[in-house]
């Protein structure tokens, strides 16, 4: 240790999920190509603030340059980051925004909002040329109604045509073409069992959003048990590799796709240029964050959304 | 039983209050039994669709893992320990037999089987640590737990393992035979064949005479010559293999090998067991009782969710159903005495 | 005339505790050896290290003339030593049967118990009732009973009955009749002579002199932590022993 | 005369065991009551019918003439009955002193004790010393030591010497002397002795006919869970009492 | 030691090596304050920023809710329970004592009491469970829990309530008083305040040694006349109480009151008493010794991320050096006997 190249941090989440690895992996490129020392940190679990915040602790303590942060609480970090801001360090937010935004020096994340509605709308459209009544279960991510899983949920049903009431609350729909809400831990078991008791509950379900692409997954096992894969549509938010051959395979119908590595490049980026000569990085113009851009991927495009196919995905995908 | 006349004046004499507590005592299980029972006419009159054949049939698919597991950390509960690694060993039994199969390349029998030996050896390193260094076995869990699952995650890169990728018999304990409705998988079925056999293990063999004694009274067992250090390995490594077999059934289950699953395993499969009756002090109890404890928490959940109610306060109901079930078994094992 | 068994200069220390002080002890074939001494004179802690049940921190055991090295119970168990321990080791929630048969049971004929190793469950509940009847506990009123469930004096018996069915070399009993009734504490007497007259040595830890030299051939006297003497019956009295043993008269021999 | 306490039909039963089948009991004023049968016969399930240890199915209990009714030991304790189990109940991992004043811890004067409700613990354990000597255990090496760590007799001791120094009315002994030396045995007979000499009545179960003969006034004779006769030392010989205790002979007066 | 002879000449005769011995038989915090040291070590010697003092001043403000949590679960274990809600109460305490000084416009002190209040009453709710239903401890807490997790979620609205809008007395906590260096902060104080108590408490009072006893063998200490359900609901409330002010110290930490957090404080707390060389069998163990088992987790944590270890490696050090620790210590212990 000790190489006199500036300290800048990466604090995810979780370390086991494959999206926080790519963003480390970005992250590690870009921190070999401009060379500063990155140092890593996550949560034990998703939702561990604590361990967020004693990693600002250290990185505090290193004397770092800047971090790089995917909040596990967006309201309960922010006092950390205004501490770390007085000790004239930079900080990003990652892929989850704090709350309030600006408690942080840039945002680069998915617009997980316009995520969800890319998906709503291609499902409105493909349920609109079919002409059957949807029938909806939403499997989200868990009952903290964190923002990520909120944004998504909220987006999709808004980009399906659903009055979602409030923005920020899930479940507070009431249209009559959602068959029932279920969580999922954004894994392939939660999908799986998930799925298996929301069509119990209403064995009609013919259109599955999904949190993530695991949770699509093991959705779709859940559907093939029942023998009704081929009659309901799964969409999901990720594009993963995995997620991408699904929508090749049609186990998912369309997906949007994030970008962790472009987020993290620069983040990385921002953060060494910040610590070269303290020029600080601009948000998107009209947003408070600057969107890293968000792609849907399907093979059965629907007239009206913009697309890619899989094939493209496949050269586009992370994890 | 063998005798005798005693026996049979006592019991002529007994009013029907007496000959239930008689048939309760006898039968430890009937507590749990009667809980489950409760809750499946509870839930059947709320949604008329929870008692059907094929939502049956799914509370025992969704429970297959969580059961199987549980029957390992039953035997383990039995010798007065606790097995925190449960959920880790299965997770990463069943990514190594993935990866064995597919990147790897081994034919589909030896990449189980292989899987296995790596169950049963996690198993025997927990066994190792609480018999030849003398750690509680909380303590030793703990740490393999947090060692097995940085190791999991550093082998699969946190990446999944499709089932499609890999050879038939890996997915194979997903698939399942319809009974009418009723579709039971190969999963469950060995899910219960596992429960059969340790079963009559633990109630008719020499091991399981061992077993209850070393988690009854470790010193007592000792001094009554019994080599309480090879029963309690033989413990832990049995239950590394259980868990390895209930990751083969977690890869049918899923169609993939997921590193990310099974963070809440270890807590469900000792609620499994302490509602299905089995004392945390070793010694008392057995694995019907687990069987059943199992199902409770699965038709708990599936009933739950059918009623309609809301996921939020799924987790305050589950946790008050939990209350009332012990309650409800505590109450019949006071009629006993 | 070799020891069966013999134990030399033995010494035990628990942290500032000296439960055992370099004490010495000597079981000839076919004999009742007593063993008596006051309340925390290392007795129980002598017979442990017999029985391999605690590990001497130094001195010798050597049985039938050869050192011996028991690390557990089960070394001095295979051996042929049995052992009722004065605390019991039973195993409080099984039942009469399979404590009685705890670690040696009974599989059933044919392929039931080759193959599937079931236990003859029958035939060991019969024995054990046999058993206990011998012992002239006629109280028990279920066999099926859970071993923490009985009285004092009727789980003391299941202990002892172990004990006598299965010693092959030497049966060791510390204070085997301390809880049990007059009839039932005869009957223990009746068999630790029958025992004897099946030719193995027993020693008897007691503190029931009408007992004691009742049945003893020798009589080792423990005081604190080591053997001042050994008597017989019939060179010394009851009260002598007894004096001896609290430090009242001066060993024989000194 | 009103009997201190008196119970009359109690019956307790275990699932198809019965432990106590309609049993009396009667203990008088500055009386030593000896109650004696065989294993099993029902002697300790009466007496923690007494002191609250378990709660009998039917039967009434009275103390001093009124009926009384005790959920748990506390109630009886703070009734003035004081009890030592068969089992002993000791907490293993306290030190004698400990135990000795288990649920009366002595505080220090002053505000370190009123305030701060700090115990003694200086005078707790030398009490705890001199209980112990009284009590003919001189091996004791270490006062400190955790209970667990005590040989049999030593432990019974430090229960025998709590009861002794705390009942204010009755005081029960469930086979005091089990474990005990020739030398402790008897300072525990004189114990008792003290104690009925301070007023208290004494129940004492045990099974050493000496010892039974040696103190009480009255002999309770307890068989298959009912008492069947009261005879005095003066009435009838040891043998009578065992041959009555063992059904050998019928109970006199009938 | 009040007496005597006896002990004075064993005494003198002693070699150098028993009179450690019996030093660490007088002193079972010995050893994991020996595993402590030798950490504190270790880690200085690979990174020197270690040993400094602001470096060890924050790793006892890292360890600070984890220590106050597992002095109560000190408590209970102490009684051979366990405390699964111990996370939950602290965390739902936290948020309602924020709650009721902002929503609810109450003065801070009475909201901080409230918020106390409430922690005890649900600790209190535990102790009901196990003394009056005699549900085993694990059940009891498993199943408050999930209830208390609820309860939050529903009452919070899974929302963050930001300390800046609440009084300053609910931060107080996480402010510090600089010694040099070295920055003790306010929660630091109380924490170490309430170990100095309940050390004293347990050692030296009545309750103390009824808590002990309690633990040992409950049958027995029943039998001796303590009324162990009034001690088993006094350690459940007490505990119930620390939680609270865990929670209250929790606000000041992250200067908000979160409802997401503290999902692995159980195993952290259990993991510290554990450490700290307390038995989960009960009866055996103290408060200082779980002190000194927070700390050893704390060094770890922040000795292995100043040493430049991965995250994915971290896990896997902390697994195996908590097994070493505990190694150690029972390797120290097997010294004294
Ligand atoms: N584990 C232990 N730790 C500390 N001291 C012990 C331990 N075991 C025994 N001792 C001490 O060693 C001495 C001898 O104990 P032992 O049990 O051998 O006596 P004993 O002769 O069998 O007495 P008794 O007739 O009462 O059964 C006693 O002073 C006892 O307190
Ligand atoms: N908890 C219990 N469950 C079932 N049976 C019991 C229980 N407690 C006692 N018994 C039975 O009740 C009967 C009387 O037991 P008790 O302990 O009162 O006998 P005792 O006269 O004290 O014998 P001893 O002289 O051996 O101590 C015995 O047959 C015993 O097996
Ligand atoms: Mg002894
Ligand atoms: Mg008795």
């Amino acid at each position: 240790r000790g190489t006199g190249e500036p300290v800048v941090g990466l604090i995810t989440k979780t370390d086991t999920n494959p999206f926080f690895v790519t963003m480390k992996k970005g992250a590690q490129q870009a921190a070999d190509e401009q060379g500063v020392d990155l140092q890593t940190f996550a949560g034990k679990v998703d939702g561990d603030n604590e361990a967020q915040v004693q990693a600002i602790e250290n990185l505090i303590s290193f004397g770092a340059k800047g971090f790089l942060i995917t909040p596990n609480d967006s309201k309960a970090i922010v006092p950390s980051i205004d501490r770390a801001k007085q000790a004239d360090m930079l900080v990003i937010a990652l892929d989850t925004p704090v709350d309030p935004p600006d408690a942080v020096d840039a945002t680069f994340a998915t617009d997980n909002f316009e995520a969800g509605r890319l998906i709503g709308e291609w499902a409105k459209a493909k349920f609109s040329t079919g002409g059957t009544q949807a029938r909806i279960a939403m499997l989200d991510l868990n009952p903290n109604q964190v923002s990520v899983d909120v944004q998504r949920d909220q987006g999709f049903l808004e980009g399906f045509g659903v009055d979602i009431g409030d923005p920020a609350r899930i479940g507070d729909e009431n249209d009559p073409r959602i068959a029932g809400h279920d969580v999922t831990d954004g894994n392939e078991e939660g999908g799986r069992t998930a799925m298996e008791n929301l069509l119990q509950k209403d064995p009609t379900i013919n259109l599955v959003y999904t949190i993530n692409e695991p949770a699509a997954a093991g959705a779709y096992e859940a559907l093939k048990a029942a023998g009704r894969e081929r009659e309901v549509t799964i969409v999901s938010v990720d594009g993963g590799c995995p997620g991408v051959d699904n929508v090749a395979k049609g186990v998912i119908g369309a997906t949007s796709m994030q970008f962790p590595i472009k987020m993290a490049q620069l983040g990385v980026e921002a953060i060494a240029q910040y610590a070269k000569d303290g020029t600080r990085p601009q948000n998107t113009a009209g947003k408070d964050f600057v969107d890293t851009g968000v792609q849907l991927i399907t093979d059965d495009p629907q007239a009206g959304v913009e697309a890619k196919d899989s094939a493209w995905g496949r050269q586009n995908c992370w994890g | 039983m063998a005798t005798t006349t005693a026996d049979f004046e006592t019991r002529r004499h007994d009013s029907f209050g007496l000959r239930v507590q008689h048939l309760l005592h006898g039968n430890p299980v009937l507590g749990p039994l009667a809980v489950l029972v409760v809750a499946i006419i509870a839930f059947s009159i709320v949604n008329v669709r929870f008692f059907s054949a094929a939502n049956l049939s799914l509370v025992l698919l969704q429970v297959t893992v969580i059961a199987t597991l549980a029957l390992g950390q039953t035997l383990i509960i039995l010798t007065a320990g606790i097995d925190l690694s449960a959920g880790a060993i299965a997770v990463f039994s069943s990514i190594l037999m993935a990866l064995f199969c597919t990147d790897a390349g081994m034919p589909a029998p030896i990449a189980l089987l292989l899987g296995f030996a790596c169950g049963t050896a996690m198993g025997a390193l927990n066994g190792l640590l609480v018999t030849r260094i003398k750690l509680p076995p909380f303590i030793v869990t703990l740490g393999t737990l947090t060692i097995f699952f940085s190791l999991n995650a550093v082998v699969s890169n946190s990446e999944t393992v499709r089932g499609a990728d890999m050879p038939g018999l890996m997915t194979w304990t997903g698939q399942s035979i319809p009974i009418g409705d009723f579709r039971l998988s190969y999963g469950s079925i060995i899910m219960l064949l596992l429960f059969g056999f340790f079963a009559y293990a633990l109630s008719s063999t020499a091991w399981g005479k061992h077993v209850y004694a070393t988690g009854d009274d470790v010193e007592a067992a000792r001094l009554a010559g019994i080599r309480t250090g090879r029963v309690l390995f033989s413990v832990y490594t049995t239950a590394g293999l259980l868990y390895a077999i209930a990751g083969w059934i977690l890869i049918g289950r899923l169609a993939s090998a997921s590193p990310n699953v099974g963070t809440e395993y270890n807590l469900d499969s000792i609620t499994a067991v302490v509602l299905g009756g089995t004392s945390l002090f070793g010694g008392r109890g057995g694995v019907i009782g687990t069987l059943i404890g199992a199902l409770i928490v699965g038709v708990f959940r599936n009933g739950l969710q059918l009623a309609g109610v809301e996921v939020v306060w799924q987790g305050f109901a589950i946790g008050l159903l939990v209350l009332i079930a012990v309650s409800i078994d505590q109450w019949i094992r006071k009629v006993k005495t | 005339m070799t020891p069966v068994l013999e134990a030399k200069n033995l010494t035990k220390r628990y942290g500032r505790v000296v439960a055992i002080d370099g004490s010495d002890l000597e079981l000839l074939p076919g004999e009742i050896l007593a063993v008596i001494g006051d309340n925390g004179a290392g007795k129980s802690s002598l017979i442990k290290a017999l029985s391999g049940a605690l590990v001497p921190d130094s001195g010798e055991i050597r049985l039938d003339g050869e050192p011996v090295r028991f690390r557990n119970p089960m070394d001095a168990r295979s051996a042929g030593i049995e052992t009722v321990y004065q605390t019991l080791a039973v195993a409080p929630g099984l039942d009469i049967a399979d404590n009685l048969f705890l670690g040696r049971e009974e599989r059933r004929s044919g392929p039931l118990g080759t193959i599937f190793r079931m236990l003859d469950r029958k035939h060991m509940r019969s024995e054990a009732r046999r058993h206990m009847t011998e012992l002239g506990v006629g109280t028990l009123q279920n066999i099926g009973q859970a071993v923490e469930s009985l009285s004092g004096g009727q789980r003391q018996a299941v202990a002892v009955a172990r004990s006598a069915a299965f010693g092959s070399k030497v049966v060791i009993l510390d204070e085997p009749t301390a809880a049990l009734g007059v009839k039932e504490g005869n009957r223990v007497l009746q068999l630790i002579r029958d025992v004897r007259d099946r030719g193995l040595p027993v020693i008897l830890i007691s503190h029931n002199m009408p007992h004691v030299f009742e049945v003893a051939d020798r009589i080792h006297i423990q005081r604190l932590g080591r053997r001042i003497a050994v008597i017989t019956p019939q060179s010394h009295s009851m009260s002598d022993a007894v004096a001896i043993m609290t430090g009242a008269a001066p060993p024989p021999g000194e």
